[in-house]
């Protein structure tokens, strides 16, 4: 490897697997932001698969890509790709319009014979000319008949065989990036421990990959990632629904709760349920219900009983649960429910991301029915939001909507293994056992909480239910100015959770004229603008939300302190909107975009700088 | 599963001090009473019952409890108690239902509960009729009638909750009138007894917005002539003076009368509330009155497992192989690595 | 009559009758109110009866009252009572809040028994010492043994005779109010036109009570009250309820289409039912559903079939149809969407009404959804909203949600028998039969709006639903920039709805400093609150929205010019939130009230004058 | 009730321009060639025709209809069908569905649009599974299936989806194969003959999530030796050589050999669709395999009122008696009064 050209001045890197979606890129991508994390990068991902099952092979709108960010800081996947591994010409023409002058493009040119540049809707014979390309630098590898040269007497055949190509993908991305292959190795092993002939099959090839690029490609530059300075600890790899599902069961581990789930499946959400279905070592109870609002009226009941429940859902889903969610409100009962953010309205973009749903989770209910609303900002950071969530859930005795999104459900990073002793405690707010004179709306006079009382527990047996009730007795009643009293309780009680949460802080340069604001999945993007406004000398401040209702306490006088406020958001404006009708008179800009796809960082630079200039 | 105290209650003891909001003469007030003396029958403590209701005149049955209740949303109960007793498995498990609730918005909830065999005590206040809202047709309505939402005539047939329940795999499902206290205190204490979806379907009688739909057997004289009280193991004989019986002709339900054409009581169909197939059991359920008595009482009781036993069974299965207990443990044996 | 005194300085008048649930107080209001109407006088009604079907006989809870305000201009029906018909000592207690020092009370003095006191909780024998109205002027009648004596003979036996106290009261307010009762005898008449025995025996009641007044109570002043003048033309009394299923029977007609409504009851709703289900000569459809979503969706199928669909709710269901909305969104089909407000969250208050839906309206759904809403704001008003809602909804291929509330859906007014070619045309935006290149989603360039082609047009065969479609090809896409397009677009479309609606005008004193803004069914109170200003020198504007979503052009221009703005609705402030989101930097104040009871017009003139000296 | 013009059409102009997006070798694929031949034989003009799903990958179907069709929101199709049938009853309405879609959310709808026998047709392809969503467990999927949702496997038992219709008082059931073409073209083309609610259960492989599934039937020789086909007044023989037959043995069903013990086809069961009582068809459709084979073909089918059609008298009568037909005219009749 002596020959090998470091292309030192490369500190961040963005590569893509991209091909058929029977190729195998989401495992390959997975595999090499293992690798890379274990390496000691930072590490962010962005799986983006198509909407069928699996489409017609070969077409446009079969490809299926896995983008890696690699590197000492990284807060997003990237906006613009590095290395492109491109498996057909329909993975070819869906990227190009990411790829920088500099980038490096590997093909497998068995991949791209005249029917395949048919599929992809090519006219000619040469792809890159085509479309425009034609001075970027190529590694070609004719990769499936490697394959099946290499796999001659693996004891594998046919299609098992050509399911192998990633590995060579892999492999040669290895080289490229300077990864010892032993990691690989060990990953592959665990991963098909049942099956050894495809364990070493895969590896077999995995080497062939990285052989190729070492034996052949001398005259690439390759890249070497810096380390991160991460802090102490150990590690793993999570995505967003993981570490979702992680916070539940922390959470209710802290509160010394049993975890109940009541779900139905929804993309992009049911790999919550999926994964707590499988703890049930840890006593973790799942219920995968008839629909969207079954799935929280089990969790209804089950927090009654006194679990700490939870329902996870996606936008059309949340819609369903609306009327079940004002039950809760109601009832003064605990329940965390998780809106993974998708494309809408109505089914509109199953698997991609946006986040539309903010106003839905403030307002969507008859009545006046205020719940809290958290909101993640990244995949590693959808445990701490789950935590949270849960935290304020069955302290304060309320609804808890959880907004994170596609984007960072999917998306991963490297998570610290979490020591919970650091995390805040939880403390269910039950009754006494010695309690007087209790009812079942009897409350905390400070926070507005009302006391729990779980069936089962002698002497205090209560009805409670959707209508009404007195606010002394804890009965019936229809009388007006009991009404208002309760509907201004209800609200007082979620504005008093202010004092329970974290104030809001700036990042960037405090002292700037100009305010970022944005909400949840944005953040990495949001950070990474910022960050580059400030080292090109344009002073810059950053206030991202992770807390939106109630909003931290000092928001207001935070806010106020900027000349321009710029918010940023996937959709036409909510927490603009949002933050208008609580604080009056803000100078508001607005950066709205609802594509589908994340931001682009060198797009939020452009506008950040012109509003700035103007 | 149930670990249960029993000790000696009186009907009073589930009482709560609500004062009772129904019409007068409702039939609810007669099951209310009935249900009282059942769980006094059955033993349970108050605390640790849980009643669960949805939206209709029924669906106020539990404020007037002095257990643990909780008045839902409309539809619903069914899918919250599911979870309550998943979550809970040792309480035991009320839900109070309309027929609007439970067969209208509900019926899916409904079909689930029962396929899933969970461990309720559904109780089908059936009055074929929208009380709370004042009178439109619920899915047990009569073709034909004629209410303010069809006021000239439905064109729909009704549900039939037996027919229904087994269409969904039901595993218990008995039938009484609102008034009949013997046979009700005897029928909802026997659902409490079925481990599984018990459902029981009370003839009530809306004095308000239908009164009367249950005439032919709501009155003690009217029950001795035209129902049948089906008792697990006993011959098929009714009538004011156990003059008729069933039997079974070719696959068909035919009402005979003893001591007639030589028929005695051996002839007579002995009931049994367990058989696997319910062909007979439908039928029971289904006897078009007048040509059949009304069957009130034990049609179907099976044994199958049931969803909140079969899922703290797998728990305990899981967790007798697997000796993880917290997060960090099941994390700590997974990938990861050290940053040092 | 000659001993008659006319209180002739009393113009508007209220009066309340109030009885046990069984004494037919709606009845013998209804009747009040249309004699009235028929009179000449303006009327407003409100009625007001308990959320048991039948709660147990005498007590507080088991009150049912009926209210009617007449007079030459009237717009509310009253905050207190001028008249209250007391038929047992609970009404007398309910209603004791609501009395003048110069009111009148009726009393049944046959219901004053110490057992009936007892039942309404009273301590002593006096109730009006107990309740501090010692001074006030009572009628007391034996009404009870009067009407047992009246009927002896008139073939109606036990209860049924009894049934016939209200016509006492009847009566007696007609003596009171100097109405004739040749109106009263043809509208009983025809009310138990089947049961002759019944009707006479009211009739023989009705001038008992007459007479009594006549005989007995010359001194207590009577009332004569002046004729208002209305239009020309034929009048009918209607309530709010029927009202808007007059008017979504007008717009079919006026459309040339077939009328469906999918329905499931819910209160205060489905009385809308009810009368629609009446009309099967006028060729209506209707279907009760087996829930609230199915009811929307039936109604969405109708949609696509081609007829005007409309669905009836109140807040709760309203939730429930949340996703199905979001589908009529995306499907770009039109709906009529009523939802009666009523108390809430959740279960809430269901007798009563209140203004907080709007949130729910504006927003309740996945992914950006934008829908019209339109609000009626009077009983007779709900006609015009049901044709407009209709026309916008069948013009503008859009859901239109009709925002009513339970308040005026069952209070009435006179209601003039609509000459349809008065109203504005309605144009189904069908397509050409000759149109070329269609496809669903073309549309016209300027309202946005999509051409319509119905299943059984030949030619047009063509497949909608909930996904992301192109924007030009019709077929699903989830391409980003289609999407941005098409999210705005869908937006676009409902802002340019502003052309084509009434814009916005100022009622009271256009040059004062103060704007009061209301919307919905509290018109009456607000006007009749802002008229009081004035005449008292307190120069006060009023603007009041019957278009919410789009606002009407001129929104922003009106609001401008005032210095102080108060917006009143009966929730925590959702139209004043709104307001600020969509224009910045307004001078809002808020007057909020969230107790299912209507407002009171001496407590909005004490408020509005407060802010206009601040 | 309906006017249909009846004309030769070809299957191809069923079929939609776009693009067919199933998995390779997915059972959707032959199911729609099915349909479109279907409907030739039918012959009802495609503009006719209105084909309305929900949401899972068999809800994908209307795009590939050369008809009207509405891809709505998961589990509501039967009411959108419902309510486009009763607003233009002439059209021919399809409803295609999902196990997870008709049975796990939409099962309300479901079994009221069958119990109103609303004239539908309705094609639930049941795969067992959710494809979709990528391999959850559905409400037929079979008690201890394993699956991500389920890793411990499944503890409820399935739905059997005709004893569901018939617990909801269906008129008309039939079955078939996904890749079983002439049979599946029978079955629906009787469907749609069939006034009323007609349910087609589609035996579907999910190759990806569920492959095998209905492994029994689903190839040829399988079909030859697992499945009896039924039809209406032909004698109940199956077998890969007609060797086999089915006869009533008290109230249950039985597998005879013909020829042994002296078993002829006189003694064979005839099977016949149309009994009002569905017992036999009940177990027909239930039969368990491998001891008894699985039913193909049309199970259940009789007359009873549709609700369109019913609805569609009612207006008429209505209208007959009563000659108005604008709202002034109905309002001037009424309690009115002028100002002049
Ligand atoms: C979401 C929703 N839709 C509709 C209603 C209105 N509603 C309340 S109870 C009811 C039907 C009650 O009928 P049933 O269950 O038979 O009870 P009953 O009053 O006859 O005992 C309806 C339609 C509601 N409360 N919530
Ligand atoms: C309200 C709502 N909840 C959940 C989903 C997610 N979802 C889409 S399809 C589906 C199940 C599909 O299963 P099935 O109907 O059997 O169709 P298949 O894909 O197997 O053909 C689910 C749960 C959704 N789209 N909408
Ligand atoms: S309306 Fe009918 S069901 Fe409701 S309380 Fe009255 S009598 Fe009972
Ligand atoms: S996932 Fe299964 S059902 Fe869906 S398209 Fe693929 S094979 Fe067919
Ligand atoms: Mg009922
Ligand atoms: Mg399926």
């Amino acid at each position: 490897m002596a020959e090998q050209v470091k292309k030192d001045n490369q500190d961040n890197i963005v590569i893509r697997f991209s091909g058929d979606s029977g190729d195998g890129m989401q495992l390959a991508g997975t595999l090499f932001a293992n690798i890379s994390a274990m390496s000691g990068n930072d590490i962010s991902t962005f799986p983006d698969f198509p909407s069928e099952i699996r489409a017609p092979q070969g077409t446009l709108s079969g490809v299926s890509g896995y983008q890696v960010h690699i590197g000492p800081k990284v807060y997003t996947p990237g906006d613009k790709t590095d290395v492109l591994i491109a498996m057909n010409p329909a993975a070819l023409k869906i990227n190009v319009k990411n790829l920088k002058n500099s980038s490096v493009v590997v093909i497998d040119t068995d991949s791209f014979t005249k029917k395949d540049l048919e599929k992809a809707l090519f006219s000619t014979s040469n792809p890159f000319e085509e479309l425009g390309i034609g001075n970027i630098s190529v590694i070609e590898a004719p990769i499936g008949s490697m394959v099946k040269e290499s796999l001659t007497n693996s004891g594998l055949e046919g299609k098992d065989v050509l399911r192998c190509k990633n590995m060579f993908a892999l492999g040669l991305s290895c080289w490229l990036f300077d990864r010892p292959l032993n990691l690989a190795e060990s990953l592959i092993r665990t991963k098909f421990a049942k099956k050894p002939i495809v364990a070493e099959a895969n590896i077999k090839v995995l080497h062939d990959g990285y052989n190729f690029g070492a034996n052949t490609h001398a005259s690439v530059p390759t890249y070497h990632i810096a380390t991160s300075t991460k802090e102490k600890g150990f590690y793993t790899d999570v995505d967003g629904n993981t570490a979702t599902a992680y916070g539940l069961i922390a959470a209710a581990e802290k509160a010394g709760m049993e975890l109940f789930l009541g779900s139905y499946p929804i993309t992009p959400a049911t790999d919550i349920l999926q994964e707590l279905a499988k703890h049930k070592a840890l006593g973790v109870k799942t219920m995968q219900m008839e629909d969207d609002i079954a799935g929280i009226c089990s969790a209804i009941g089950a927090s009654f009983a006194g679990s700490l429940a939870a329902t996870n859902t996606s936008g059309p889903g949340l819609a369903l649960k609306s009327e079940a969610i004002g039950l809760a409100v109601m009832a003064e009962l605990p329940i965390v429910i998780i809106d993974v953010q998708r494309g809408g309205p109505s089914t509109g973009l199953p698997t991609k991301s946006e986040q539309t749903d903010l106003m839905q989770a403030l307002y969507g209910r008859n009545g006046e029915s205020p719940v809290a609303v958290v909101a993640a900002k990244s995949p590693t950071d959808c445990f701490d939001a789950a935590f949270w969530a849960s935290k304020i859930a069955v302290e304060h005795m309320t609804p808890v909507i959880l907004l994170t999104d596609g984007y960072i459900a999917n998306g991963s990073g490297a998570f610290k293994i979490p020591e919970l002793e650091n995390y805040p405690s939880i403390q269910p707010h039950y009754i006494k056992k010695d309690q007087q004179n209790w009812k079942p709306y009897t409350r905390n006079e400070e926070t507005k909480v009302r006391y729990w009382a779980t069936p089962g527990t002698e002497g205090f047996q209560h009805r409670i239910g959707g209508l009404e009730k007195d606010y002394t007795t804890s009965i019936i009643s229809t009388d007006p100015a009991n009404h208002q009293l309760m509907v201004k309780t209800r609200q007082e009680k979620i504005n008093a959770i202010a004092n329970f949460i974290p104030i809001i802080d700036i990042q960037g340069d405090a002292n700037a004229d100009v305010l970022i604001v944005g909400w949840g999945g944005t953040y990495g993007h949001l950070l990474s603008a910022v960050n580059e406004m400030n080292e090109n000398g344009k002073k810059t401040a950053f206030a991202h939300f992770s807390f939106i209702s109630p909003l931290p306490k000092n928001t207001e006088e935070i806010l106020r302190k900027y000349k321009k406020i710029i918010v940023c958001e996937q959709n036409l404006g909510q927490f603009a909107g949002y933050l208008r009708m609580k604080i009056h008179g803000l100078p508001i800009y607005q950066y709205n975009e609802v594509t589908g796809q994340p931001f682009l960082v060198s797009e939020l630079v452009k506008y950040f700088t012109k509003i700035m200039e103007e | 599963m149930s670990e249960l105290t029993y000790k000696p209650f009186q009907a009073s003891d589930y009482k709560s001090a609500q004062a009772v909001r129904w019409c007068p003469g409702c039939g609810d007030h007669f099951l209310l009473n009935s249900l009282h003396k059942a769980m006094a029958n059955i033993g349970i403590p108050p605390h640790q019952i849980a009643v669960i209701s949805g939206i209709g005149c029924s669906s106020r049955l539990p404020y007037y409890m002095n257990t643990y209740g909780f008045h839902t949303i409309h539809g619903r109960g069914a899918a919250i108690a599911s979870g309550l007793k998943v979550a809970n498995p040792k309480l035991s498990v009320w839900q109070i239902t309309g027929d609007g609730d439970c067969l209208a918005i509900g019926g899916n909830h409904f079909i689930h509960s029962i396929r899933r065999n969970m461990d309720l005590n559904i109780v089908l206040v059936n009055n074929r009729v929208y009380g709370l809202t004042k009178g439109q047709y619920s899915p047990t309505s009569d073709r034909g009638y004629v209410c303010k939402s069809a006021p000239y005539g439905t064109v729909e047939d009704p549900f039939r909750p037996a027919e229904l329940a087994f269409g969904a795999r039901g595993t218990f499902f008995a039938r009484t009138v609102d008034v009949d206290s013997p046979v009700a205190v005897e029928v909802l204490t026997a659902a409490a007894k079925h481990k599984g979806a018990s459902v029981v379907e009370v003839l009530e009688n809306c004095i308000i917005f239908n009164d009367g739909t249950h005439s032919a057997v709501s009155k003690k004289e009217g029950r001795a002539k035209n129902a049948i009280v089906l008792q697990h193991g006993k011959p098929m004989i009714f009538g004011e003076n156990n003059e008729k019986g069933l039997i079974l002709d070719g696959m068909n339900l035919k009402v005979v009368n003893l001591g007639e054409n030589g028929v005695t009581e051996k002839d007579i169909l002995i009931h049994d509330e367990t058989t696997i197939d319910f062909t007979l059991h439908l039928k029971l359920a289904t006897m078009p009155f007048p040509e059949f008595p009304i069957a009130l009482g034990v049609i179907r009781s099976i044994k199958a497992p049931t969803y909140d036993e079969e899922i703290t069974v797998q728990i305990k299965d899981v967790q007798a192989k697997n000796p993880t207990r917290s997060l960090k443990d099941y994390l700590m044996k997974g990938e990861i690595w050290e940053v040092k």
